[in-house]
């Protein structure tokens, strides 16, 4: 148990110090900025754009944090010491994943409701808004780690990694974006429960691939 | 694991073994498939116009055959991959390699063909609904399987990581075509894209399966060829590499 | 072709660059490599054991 | 309390280190046929070798980083299990962006040392080692702002964080200045002394070796005594 709060806190700091975290942040608000010169500033149709606009940026914030997951970890050699641990590999992986959840996602979904703000979502929709990207993070974590994995050896893996996660990403989107798809409806709750239930399978079943993906690679 | 049941797969997985057989089936295979292609296209154009959709069922003939072409490819790849994750059979590998650009290529047509069609047909030449969604989102797990063999240096590793990367695709693109259909009724797309699918008339079906055969033929030729080239290609490198060391 | 000429010719013709262009592309890589491992005259049986 | 190796390897058991028959294959050739060699209890053994000659990837079997085509690695006709070892190889294994101190705690905590549970006892402990190493005034630096040599310390004390009878080590030499090598000598010496294994692989000479392997010959030896 030490070793796994170890790894995870070790993890969330790292991605602090090295300014992940805040980057991605920024990230959402330098995105969530360009957006009114592309389609126009009308606030109606921003209104209406707007919580599928967030989930888009979302991703694509997702994406940039990914190529680092594993990759640092690779170089520095520390992830050699991880395979020597006497513990399942499978859960050492699962235990960065929720570290990137934490590190990653959750600060944007902290930081979201404002940029909703800005994008003139209804300030009752925001909570709704909030808890779909914290239901849905787990899994957007999960399946980045597959793509991340899966490049891990490969320099500059960012488009690589994009191109292998983008069709992965697609049922996430699709119920993400659904939850407070039609303002009239208020929330959407069965979408929610099938956020929650793809998180818990990736997250129970995207380990594995991790893991074999990256034992015994070559570096 | 019963060994009698794998034989045949362990003998013709040695690739000389391997290369034995295609040797004498390479040609043939050729034959047949220029053969039904031929035919296939005699048909197609002669097959009287559907009551329906007039001549432009036409298109048909060669958009649904190259639609069941790369659902095919692709879990003939995963499967390859799968085989060769669990017996370690580095056949398996080359051969879902050698068969991804072939998938690639027949998702790219389906995908043109079908807008082709679209536009006379529904009036637009894309619409968002579940088959269409999954078939672009099958296209591109063919381009990130390219893109792994292609950027990763060792082909050992490459061959892991892509065989992975089917896998997990494989099991993507059915949840793909749910979600998509579930997102459909959440927003009643145009009702174009629902038309009705009355029993497909004989003289349309026959030049349609004469076509997907040909297609199948065509698609087991190029996949002979290009196996042989990639087990080639290997014992090329392996000779450099011999070379290089002594 | 009738009605809808352009879009089949279309279609088919799209069809036959890529497919064409898959075959020569397959055929032409492989008549490389077997021209080059003829001129090595490498044994076919280096990778029998493998 | 300062770790012990003595009790890591008891006299009853003390048939050492056995690699029968490895094999290794890298990039799809063959790298290392069939080597075999026995390290007892209290030896250390020096992996010599050309460059390409496999010493990283035999090391790194051992440690089953890399997968085993063939043969088996056994302490004490046991097979060797990951949290026997210790592994160092050419990266040192350190967060740049972490401070000595940092790091060494990560890894505490990482090998689940039992004498290191408590914060306190961690830090002691932490103290002492890096006195040793000459690393006193860096603890609360960043490991971006060492010296190679002073990572390549660091990554050493990974190897007294948590007792373990058999040590792997990838040219531990590199980087190291005589007063570094002096100290990874005596912590060899004193791993050996409690029954302790070292395979270190290392294209300079390794004085506190007692037997060393060759590796790319045509039939691999292995020979015994100070060399």
């Amino acid at each position: 148990m030490r070793a796994y709060w170890a790894i995870f806190s070790q993890d969330i700091i790292m991605a602090w110090r090295l300014g992940n975290t805040s980057l991605a942040v920024a990230f959402l608000f330098i995105a969530v900025t360009l957006l009114p010169f592309g389609v126009g500033p009308e606030l109606a149709l921003l209104k209406r754009i707007a919580p599928g606009l967030l989930w888009v940026i979302l991703i694509l914030t997702m994406l940039l944090s990914l190529d680092r997951l594993f990759q640092s970890d690779l170089e520095d050699g520390s992830f050699d010491q991880l395979l020597l641990l006497n513990h399942a590999f499978e859960v050492i992986i699962l235990t960065k994943i929720l570290a990137h959840y934490f590190a990653i996602i959750i600060p944007v979904a902290i930081f979201l409701p404002i940029a909703g703000l800005m994008l003139n979502i209804d300030a009752s929709a925001l909570p709704g808004l909030a808890l779909s990207i914290l239901l849905a993070g787990p899994a957007l974590s999960a399946l980045g780690a597959i793509g991340a994995a899966l490049s891990a050896s490969v320099q500059r893996s960012g488009l690589l990694t994009a191109l292998i996660v983008m069709p992965l990403y697609v049922p996430i989107l699709i119920f993400g974006a659904s939850v407070i798809g039609e303002p009239s409806s208020g929330l959407n709750w069965s979408s929610l429960g099938v956020l929650a239930a793809i998180s818990l399978a990736t997250m129970m079943l995207s380990p594995f691939a991790v893991a074999a993906s990256l034992r015994g690679a070559e570096r | 694991m019963s060994r009698k049941k794998i034989d045949w797969l362990q003998y013709y997985a040695n690739p000389h073994n391997f290369m034995n057989l295609a040797q004498r089936v390479h040609l043939p295979l050729w034959g047949l498939a220029i053969l039904a292609l031929a035919y296939g296209l005699f048909l197609s154009f002669n097959a009287p116009a559907d009551y329906q959709q007039g001549s432009s069922v036409r298109i048909m003939f060669i958009h649904v055959p190259a639609a069941w072409l790369s659902l095919f490819t692709y879990s003939f790849i995963a499967g390859a991959s799968l085989i060769a994750l669990i017996f370690r059979h580095p056949l398996g590998h080359v051969a879902a390699r050698a068969a991804a650009p072939i998938g690639a290529i027949f998702t790219l047509a389906t995908l043109i063909t079908g807008s082709l069609w679209g536009q006379p047909i529904w009036g637009t030449w894309w619409v968002w609904d579940a088959r269409l969604t999954s078939v672009l989102v099958l296209f591109f797990l063919y381009l990130g399987y390219m893109a792994i063999w292609r950027a990763i240096e060792s082909p050992d590793q490459a061959a892991k990581m892509a065989a992975i990367l089917a896998l997990v695709g494989s099991v993507n693109v059915p949840i793909v075509k749910f979600s998509v259909d579930w997102w459909n009724t959440l927003h009643q797309p145009a009702s174009v894209s629902r038309f009705a699918r009355p029993a497909i008339h004989p003289d349309i079906l026959y030049p349609l399966l004469t076509m997907g055969g040909a297609f199948f033929i065509l698609f087991f030729a190029l996949l002979v060829t290009r196996v042989q080239a990639e087990i080639l290609e290997q014992r090329l490198r392996a000779r450099y590499r011999g070379n290089l060391n002594g | 072709m009738g009605d809808y000429g352009i879009y089949i010719w279309s279609s088919y013709a799209v069809m036959g660059i890529l497919v064409s262009g898959l075959i020569l592309r397959s055929l032409s890589r492989y008549i490389r490599a077997r021209r080059a491992v003829d001129a090595l005259s490498i044994n076919s049986s280096d990778d029998a054991g493998s | 309390m300062p770790p012990t190796t003595k009790s890591l390897v008891s006299d009853s058991r003390s048939n050492g280190l056995d690699a029968r028959e490895c094999t290794v294959y890298r990039g799809g050739h063959l790298l290392i046929e069939d080597v075999s060699f026995n390290v007892s209890g209290g030896a250390a053994l020096w992996l010599k070798g050309k460059n390409g000659s496999g010493k990283t990837s035999l090391l790194r079997a051992m440690a089953g980083l890399i997968p085993l085509a063939d043969g088996q690695i056994t302490l004490d006709e046991e097979e060797l299990r990951e949290c026997e070892l210790h592994y160092i190889g050419h990266q040192d294994g350190l967060k740049a962006r972490a401070s000595v101190y940092e790091n060494l705690e990560f890894y505490a905590a990482l090998f689940e040392a039992p004498h290191l549970a408590l914060k306190s006892q961690r830090k002691q402990e932490i103290t002492r080692i890096l006195k040793d190493l000459s690393l006193t005034s860096k603890v609360d630096a960043y490991v971006t702002d060492l010296s190679a040599g002073q990572k390549r310390r660091l990554a050493l004390a990974r190897l007294l964080i948590a007792p373990r009878p058999v040590w792997l080590l990838d040219e531990p030499l590199t980087a190291l200045d005589d007063q570094g090598r002096d100290y990874l000598y005596k912590i060899i010496d004193k791993h050996c002394a409690g029954g302790g294994i070292v395979i270190a692989a290392s294209h300079e000479p390794l004085d506190c070796a007692t037997q060393s392997l060759t590796l790319g010959q045509a039939t691999p030896t292995q020979s015994d005594g100070d060399s």
